[in-house]
């Protein structure tokens, strides 16, 4: 198991540094002198300045000189400051993370209690009405545009009905973004816990089980869900990336304070640093979270537990 | 000893749907089982054998119809199948299946999986159920039980969860055991355990056995009575010794016809002059697999060749045997570079073949060819066959398309097809023509080697027999070199002129094909020829010889002229 | 990205030699027979669109201001007095052109990737494919914005930026359905036959791994779609007066008091050509897979 | 049992109410305003956006404040003369303004944040707007005098804008100024700051008011104001409906409903100084020839356009300074704006060369917001009513400047740039900024505009200077420099709820809340 972890954690640590390369990479690519963009509000900059500010900036150096700057900043948790405002970036995004954290593991919730008993119920009663119904309408949740589902539901709930607060950052107000991320996911893992049961029952073990006179009940909850359960887990690393990924659109909509409105007012800001820090924190906290889920699955199957 | 009814099969018929038609597998069978008895039903594949005890267990997929009776203990448990059947399972009759890797839970414990059915039976309580269960593991001999309770399936060797299996099915203490091909995953010595305690068990218990098999090897050394099956129907039904003795069927007669046997004829070996210039020769071959764990550390390395060296004559069939993870299919794909080594040389033809390159390679590649064993997927399912047949012609010949198609048309001639064939896809032939267009296949570029990997374990034994006998006749007509691996030290006997015995990436001896199989030197080779089933039950079984443990053998040594014994 | 369809069930060469089986196969499952519905009407919508179109997508005043659903127009006006179902209609063509154009673009590279990776091995397998590992774990969002960060906003930076974002998928899905294929005795028999690498990837893998490539790409079609609406709806896509429909549902927010249909309306058509594409991959998959069809 | 149930039910119950009280983070004596995105910083020299010199008027003080027609006039500087060059200027404070943390404000925080304007390293973005100051000299603790190299007659009106907030000394050595503390001396006081969410102010009790428009001459009347960001403007309407917010901007097509039925009261800023124009990318084809850029002014518009996104929410604009800002005469400028007249726009265009197949290619920049693009979809329309093709493109301000700036360093591209730009500013002055050498986007100038443009900077004559002015609108006009096209044009309209007494807005869209009295 342990040497299973170390790979997970090493390959976690693979992606932060190649990240970390990305983003340094980032403000180079973009079309335009960035030290333009981070300077267009203010008045009358020479060019002596815009120099100056490039030098201490360090954009005059080679780029392998200027990764291991940023990465020496980095280390000392020094992500540079906001083009618009001038704040410190870490601050800017640590104050809004767990926002987005909450939101994302509150529709990882909402989509596993909702998709996870109805993937198993549909592989359960696989081939009749029942499964075909349910995995129809899976797929038309997976279709529905989340951008437009949020809307509908802000219109309807918050709007017209005014059952729930439209702005802030208080538990009712995640309902709503929890639930529009949580739906269409709640489909996604529906159709995952599906083909992973439908996989298990077509195993041997439960022949096994269900040939040793076990009632069908308890060759379900214990062999079945159990061994078509561990693969989902290992899904649920991926799918919260999706969920911090979704979470940049349904925050927009909701005006939930989390980072991903943060990243798209950044981008129309042209705010470098806080994308550069966005993408970084992106990555970091879907590194931990897979490898927190690694260890859960690590844990669990003892095909890796005991080896 | 009693001899009451157990089971009586009345007219069993089984329907499966298929494309919203229904295919009948099982039809019109009537069989009885007897307490104390071992009835085994055998046939080929698609025979109706494995239908016909999962129609018993009610584990039949959903839509099945099922008609017929099957009175177990008074009770028809075909009838109101939910009911009944869910009422037997486990405690009545019990079940063994194939596969022992994924017939065991693999998240849960083997103690749990033991116990719970006692529990939900309400036979014991847990403390109980585990007490019972240590002893049920001790009694099919693995060691150190108690410990291992704890412990999940893949803690276990193929031979050991099958061990596992029968203890779990024995604790529940039913009065039949359905045992679906029970060591047909197994290799041949572990086959050999699980089959003495297979009958160890029926003797001592008296209870009934349903033995469901296709090797006549394992009837012949098992069964009490045997109830051939072709198509769904039955063929013959005799006590063992008459229908091996005495068949009445023509088919059942083809088919032991068809069986290889180890004391049957052997080919008599042509003698091969030590030459100078073999045409094959393998020098110090090494080859370590590692198993990546971690992203930079590697770790679990395990050597698949031992400093492997071996040479054929032109003209000569050399077959390698051994049992999975000797390292056999290594050292053919080590030898066809479809693998690199890590060192060691292979010449062909007097050419160094692993040192070539580009170009070069691909045309020395003509003279060695292979033959895989799945002849499913050994075939490209997009090409048709006389595509598939004429690329090597294709990329080793600078000849115009109407003259290959000539050229496959007599390959597929050669291998007893029809040249009207070439049109079709590899999905509209069977198996064992499959493996017939294969072998063309690697005959097109005019090889003087062939390798051939296992080519007939995937076939049925009738279709075995055929193709056995084609490259017997291929390999005459042609002066072929054919290196043969093979599990099967019967099919080694047929076709083989030399064999080389070979074990955890060794080769243990290596000697003329009669001298191997009629007077073996080594402990190993001793072993595994008494492990083997034999097709005859009136002959004495052999004394199981345990298997030795070998870590790593010393060189060969020549202890007479041609066989060589590790030391 | 949605769903991660990497291990498409092996698909055999029975299920997808026979042609003609498998197009009534694929029409007998409900799914496949829905999906294929949808797309074909969507197909006929965009390429009649200057036929079906009764106005200008981009002419203001065709019509009154924020005219209702009826019968001079039929999907009523918005705005700017512009006919709805003009630009719906129009925007059905730029629709299918972002998705095919997007996933074109990324299946034909994450394909290449992912087959010489699969046929190489050695330190490219493992260069290339923990590369896509590592940008899959980013997920398609974070790098389409990543990208529009850096190419600006547009629709062409949409769509390449969408485009960018899938490779990791279709090259990880391309390469295990490639290891599956290489590591078949066919595939070393034709190396032990003596093909090049150019016959063995071109010849034998590419036409193996494509039945398994189509019903992805099919799906991935959706997921293109939605998330280039997705970047128009957040300002980063379409500029105006394109009749995008993530852009129009994104401009019609304003309006949902007064002319609710604005908002509605893209967003349906969006939810049902996604589903469209989704229950066509969905059928294609159940059309190919021998376990689904036997049932 | 079923009371322990009933218990726990009660329990829950109270959580669930708990939980509920805790999203309505105003109390009751709390004010909310929502705004559509919030602040850059808490520091008046970091940033230039509306939303946050509208926070940084609540917070801190400024030196002079303006009347309602925007005129300055004292408030925290009781007086001020000048020597006769101007270039001298002393200031006289009044007594008793304490800053927030308790110490008195004095010549000496004026001269910290004057010299941190001035800061050779980190500059303040507006350190132009404070003219050629050479020196800061504190005479005594009330009395303080400004050198500056030249005459800089926008210095008086830059001294009442929120740009020139007085930031306490007592801030010098205050970890994270600007992010997590700010000290002011206005009538509100900082509790926190969340970023991207909301601003929370307590009054300040020892508030004294001199100059600035509010009625109250102290403290604010309610005890806290809560500034919240809410991007949606459905969202915001409908907290505004609910009394989740009292006051926001409504979504503007909901404005005439709104007003019907009175449930809210609108109210529209006046003498916002906000001017909405064309500009152009001169320094290459084909901008850089006037009839180019005359057949896009008389090709627009204006007031159709912006009667159908703003209804009469915005008025056309002739000015290159908008109303309330000095020099502004509609009727002056009527007389040299190009006026609307697609005709003469085609014909400009045939003679340029420009065809229906060849149509004139240009972008279209647009600032991102406040329904700006549907404009802009407007205007393209009427553009290409006459044959030119424009593209929109939408962006946020700062990239839109950056933008504008690169559009007119590139003299080879092919196609035309133009943007639609948008400046709000309390004196002319800004002209100069714009158009003089070299000229904030480097786009236009010319040696015989920078000789008008210098000359309004130093004439002390308030007439003569208008002359000089208006001098300048003309040859902006006439050369189609600068097409005003409307104001005010962000951030300018309030729904109110109707509890809400006493809520003004102040020139240049400063909102005041010190009078506010929230009923029932």
């Amino acid at each position: 198991m342990l040497s299973f972890l170390a790979g997970r954690l090493t390959m976690g640590l693979l992606t932060v540094f190649v990240t970390t390369i990305l983003v340094t990479l980032l403000i180079h690519l973009v079309p335009g002198d960035p030290v333009q963009i981070m300077y267009a509000q203010s008045q009358g900059t020479t060019p002596e300045q815009m120099e100056e500010v490039r030098k201490s900036l360090g954009l005059d150096k080679p780029i392998p000189v200027q990764y291991f700057m940023f990465v020496g900043r980095l280390l000392e948790g020094d992500l540079g400051y906001t083009i618009r405002g001038g704040q410190p970036v870490l601050d800017v995004i640590l104050q809004r993370l767990p926002n987005t954290i909450v939101l994302a593991v509150a529709a990882m919730a909402i989509a596993i209690l909702i998709g996870v008993p109805i993937g198993f119920f549909a592989a359960y009663k696989q081939g009749t009405i029942w499964d075909v119904t349910l995995m129809i309408t899976a797929i038309a949740g997976i279709s529905m545009p989340h951008f437009w589902l949020g809307l509908i539901l802000l219109f309807y709930f918050a709007v017209d009905l005014g059952w729930l607060p439209v702005s802030g950052g208080g538990p009712l107000n995640l309902v709503l973004p929890a639930v529009t991320l949580g739906l269409s996911n709640a489909a996604i893992f529906a159709r995952l816990t599906r083909s992973s049961m439908i996989d298990v029952l077509s195993q041997d073990f439960v022949q096994t089980a269900i040939a040793k006179g076990l009632p069908q009940k308890l060759v379900l909850r214990r062999h079945v869900l159990r061994a078509g359960l561990i693969p989902i887990i290992t899904m649920m690393g991926l799918q919260f990336a999706f969920m911090m990924g979704g979470a940049i659109v349904v925050e927009n909509i909701f005006s939930w304070n989390g980072v991903g409105r943060m990243a798209v007012e950044a981008i129309f800001q042209r705010d470098y640093p806080i994308i550069q820090g966005f993408i970084l924190t992106f990555a970091v906290v879907v590194v931990i979270v897979s490898i927190m889920l690694d260890a859960v699955y690590a844990f669990i199957d003892p095909r890796i537990r005991r080896s | 000893m009693t001899s009451t009814s157990l089971l009586d099969v009345e007219n069993l018929s089984v329907g499966l749907r298929s494309n919203r038609s229904m295919t009948t597998v099982v039809s019109d069978l009537s069989f009885h089982l007897k307490q104390s008895e071992i009835l085994a039903i055998v046939g080929e594949s698609g025979s109706g054998k494995s239908m016909t005890a999962k129609a018993l267990m009610g584990l039949l997929p959903a839509g099945a119809r099922i008609t017929g009776s099957a009175q177990f203990k008074d009770v028809d448990i075909l009838a109101n199948a939910d009911r009944n059947v869910q009422a037997i399972r486990g405690t009545g009759i019990g079940m063994i299946f194939q596969e022992p890797m994924s017939a065991l839970n693999p998240v849960l414990t083997i103690g749990l999986q033991m116990t719970e059915a006692l529990r939900v039976h309400g036979l014991a309580n847990q403390a109980d159920a585990n007490k019972r269960a240590i002893e049920m593991l001790d009694r099919v001999g693995i060691s150190a039980p108690h410990t291992r309770l704890g412990q999940y399936p893949h803690e276990f060797s193929g031979g050991m969860r099958q061990r596992v299996m029968i203890a779990m099915t024995m604790l529940l203490e039913p009065d039949l055991i359905i045992a679906d091909e029970p060591t047909t995953a197994l290799d041949v010595t572990v086959q050999a355990q699980i089959l003495d305690l297979l009958k160890e068990i029926v003797a001592e218990t008296s209870i009934g056995m349903l033995l469901i098999t296709h090797d006549m090897g394992v009837v012949a050394e098992t069964a009490d009575r045997v109830l051939v099956m072709k198509q769904g129907s039955r063929v013959e039904e005799a006590g063992v010794r008459t229908l091996f003795a005495d068949p009445m069927a023509p088919y059942t007669k083809a088919l032991l016809a068809a069986v290889p046997r180890l004391d049957g004829n052997l080919s008599s070996p042509s003698e091969f002059p030590d030459s100078d210039a073999p045409i094959l020769e393998v020098r110090n071959l090494e080859k370590s697999f590692s198993k990546k764990s971690g992203f930079w550390r590697t770790q679990a390395t395990t050597k698949a060749l031992k400093n492997v060296s071996l040479s054929v004559q032109e003209g000569e069939t050399l077959a390698i045997v051994g049992e999975s993870g000797s390292g056999k299919s290594t050292l053919a794909r080590a030898i066809t570079r479809l693998l690199t080594v890590d060192s060691g040389r292979v010449i062909v033809n007097n050419q160094d073949f692993l040192a070539l390159k580009g170009q070069s390679l691909r045309k020395a590649r003509s003279d060695i060819q292979m033959i895989f064993q799945d002849p499913y997927s050994s075939l490209d399912p997009r090409f048709k066959i006389g595509r598939t047949i004429e690329e090597p012609i294709h990329i080793h010949q600078n000849i115009e398309s109407s003259q290959a198609r000539k050229r496959v048309d007599a390959l597929l001639e050669q291998v007893g097809l029809t040249p009207d064939m070439a049109d079709r896809y590899p999905h509209e032939f069977s198996g064992g023509q499959r493996q017939r267009i294969a072998i063309s296949r690697a005959l097109a570029s005019s090889p003087k080697i062939i390798v051939a990997d296992e080519p007939t374990s995937a076939l049925d034994v009738s279709i075995q027999a055929q193709v056995l006998d084609l490259l017997l006749r291929l390999k005459k007509e042609l002066s072929l070199t054919m290196l043969f691996i093979s599990h099967d030290l019967a099919v080694v006997g047929k076709i083989s002129d030399r064999v080389a015995v070979m074990r955890s990436g060794q080769i243990l001896e290596l000697g003329p094909t009669d001298r191997i199989l009629l007077d073996p030197q080594h402990p190993y080779t001793i072993a595994l020829l008494s492990a083997a089933p034999s097709p005859d039950p009136e002959r004495e079984h052999r004394l199981r010889v345990d298997l030795p443990h070998i870590k790593d053998a010393g060189p060969l040594r020549e202890i007479q002229s041609g066989h060589w014994v590790a030391t | 990205m949605g769903e991660i369809t990497v291990n498409t069930p092996g698909l055999s060469a029975e299920s997808t030699q026979a042609s003609p089986g498998f197009w009534r196969r694929l029409v007998r499952t409900p799914n496949g027979f829905i999906g294929l519905l949808i797309v074909t009407i969507l197909i006929v919508c965009a390429f009649g669109a200057d036929f079906l179109a009764p106005y200008n997508p981009t002419k203001m005043g065709s019509g009154p201001r924020f005219l209702p659903p009826g019968s001079d127009f039929l999907l009523g006006t918005d705005e700017f007095g512009r006919d709805m179902l003009s630009r719906i209609l129009y925007g059905s063509r730029l629709t299918l052109l972002i998705g095919a154009v997007a996933v074109g673009i990324s299946l034909t590279a994450g394909m290449l990737l992912g087959m010489v990776a699969a046929y190489c091995r050695g330190w490219i397998e493992t260069v290339l494919m923990r590369s896509a590992d590592i940008l899959f774990s980013f997920t398609e969002t974070l790098i389409a914005l990543a990208c529009v960060a850096v190419l600006g906003p547009s629709l062409q930076n949409a769509v390449l930026a969408v485009s960018i974002a899938g490779i990791p998928f279709y090259a990880r899905t391309c390469y295990s359905a490639s290891l599956v294929e290489v590591s078949k005795p066919y595939f070393e028999a034709s190396i032990a036959a003596g093909a090049g690498p150019f016959r063995m990837v071109f010849h034998h893998l590419l036409p193996n791994v494509l039945p398994t490539m189509i019903v992805v790409a099919t799906l991935g079609v959706s997921t293109a779609i939605l998330a280039a609406a997705g970047l128009s709806f957040l300002g980063l896509g379409a500029q105006p007066p394109t009749p995008e429909w993530g852009y129009m549902l994104a401009g019609s927010r304003d309006y949902i008091n007064r002319a609710p249909w604005l908002m509605t309306i893209p967003g349906i058509a969006i939810a049902i050509t996604v589903l469209g594409f989704n229950l066509l991959g969905d059928g294609f998959r159940t059309a190919l897979d021998p376990k689904e069809r036997d049932r | 049992m079923r009371n322990f149930l009933g218990k726990h039910a009660i329990c829950a119950g109270a959580f669930a109410l708990a939980l509920g009280g805790s999203i309505a983070a105003a109390s009751a004596q709390d004010i909310v305003w929502a705004r559509y995105g919030d602040i850059d910083t808490l520091d008046p020299h970091k940033a230039t956006s509306t939303l946050s010199l509208q926070v940084w008027s609540l917070m801190y003080d400024t030196l002079l404040a303006v009347d309602a027609d925007g005129n300055p006039v004292p408030h925290v500087a009781k007086s001020w003369t000048s020597n006769d060059a101007g270039t001298e200027y002393t200031f006289a404070l009044n007594e008793g303004v304490m800053c927030h943390d308790g110490t008195p404000l004095d010549a000496n925080d004026v001269k910290y944040t004057i010299d941190t304007a001035f800061d050779s390293e980190k500059p303040s973005l507006t350190k132009g707007s404070w003219g050629p100051i050479s020196s800061v000299d504190v005479i005594d603790a009330l009395t303080f005098k400004l050198t500056l190299d030249s005459p800089f007659v926008a210095l008086v009106p830059f001294l009442a804008d929120s740009f020139s907030s007085i930031i306490c000394d007592s801030n010098k050595d205050a970890a994270g100024f600007g992010t997590d503390t700010a000290i002011g001396s206005g009538p509100w006081k900082l509790v926190s700051w969340t970023k991207g969410d909301k601003i929370v102010f307590e009054k300040n009790p020892d508030y004294k008011n001199f100059g600035k428009l509010a009625k109250n001459p102290g403290a604010p009347y309610m005890d806290g104001l809560v500034i919240t960001t809410v991007p949606e403007p459905q969202a915001r309407f409908a907290a505004l409906k609910t009394g989740e917010v009292h006051i926001a901007e409504p979504p503007f097509d909901d404005v005439a409903a709104i007003k019907e039925s009175g449930e809210l009261q609108i109210m529209v800023a006046e003498n916002t100084g906000q001017n909405v124009f064309w500009e152009f990318a001169v320094h290459r084809p084909p901008f850089n020839d006037k009839r180019a850029r005359l057949a896009v002014a008389h090709a627009t518009d204006a007031a159709t356009a912006i009667s159908l996104i703003y209804g009469d929410l915005s008025i056309p604009e002739y000015c290159p300074v908008s109303r309330g800002v000095f020099g502004n005469d509609q009727d002056f400028c009527a007389q040299y704006r190009p006026e609307y007249d697609p005709d003469k726009s085609r014909a400009l265009l045939a003679e340029l060369g420009y065809s229906e197949e060849n149509p004139l290619e240009t972008a279209l920049l647009v600032w991102t917001g406040g329904n700006r693009q549907k404009l802009g979809e407007v205007f393209q329309a009427q553009l290409a009513e006459v044959g030119i093709k424009a593209n929109i493109e939408i962006m946020d301000i700062g990239s839109l400047n950056a933008r504008v700036r690169q559009e007119n360093e590139n003299t080879q591209g092919t196609t035309g740039s133009m943007d639609m730009m948008t400046w709000s500013w309390y004196d002319p002055d800004i002209l100069y900024a714009l158009w003089h050498t070299p000229g904030a986007y480097r786009g236009y100038t010319s040696p015989e505009l920078d000789a008008i443009l210098d000359e309004t900077r130093v004439l002390t004559d308030p007439e003569a200077r208008k002359a000089k002015v208006q001098e300048a609108f003309k040859y902006l006009l006439s050369n189609a420099i600068h097409v005003p096209l409307y104001t005010p044009g962000w951030e300018w309209v309030f729904a109110v709820r109707p509890e809400v007494k006493d809520f003004h807005i102040a020139p240049f869209v400063y909102p005041i809340f010190s009078d506010i009295k929230i009923e029932g």
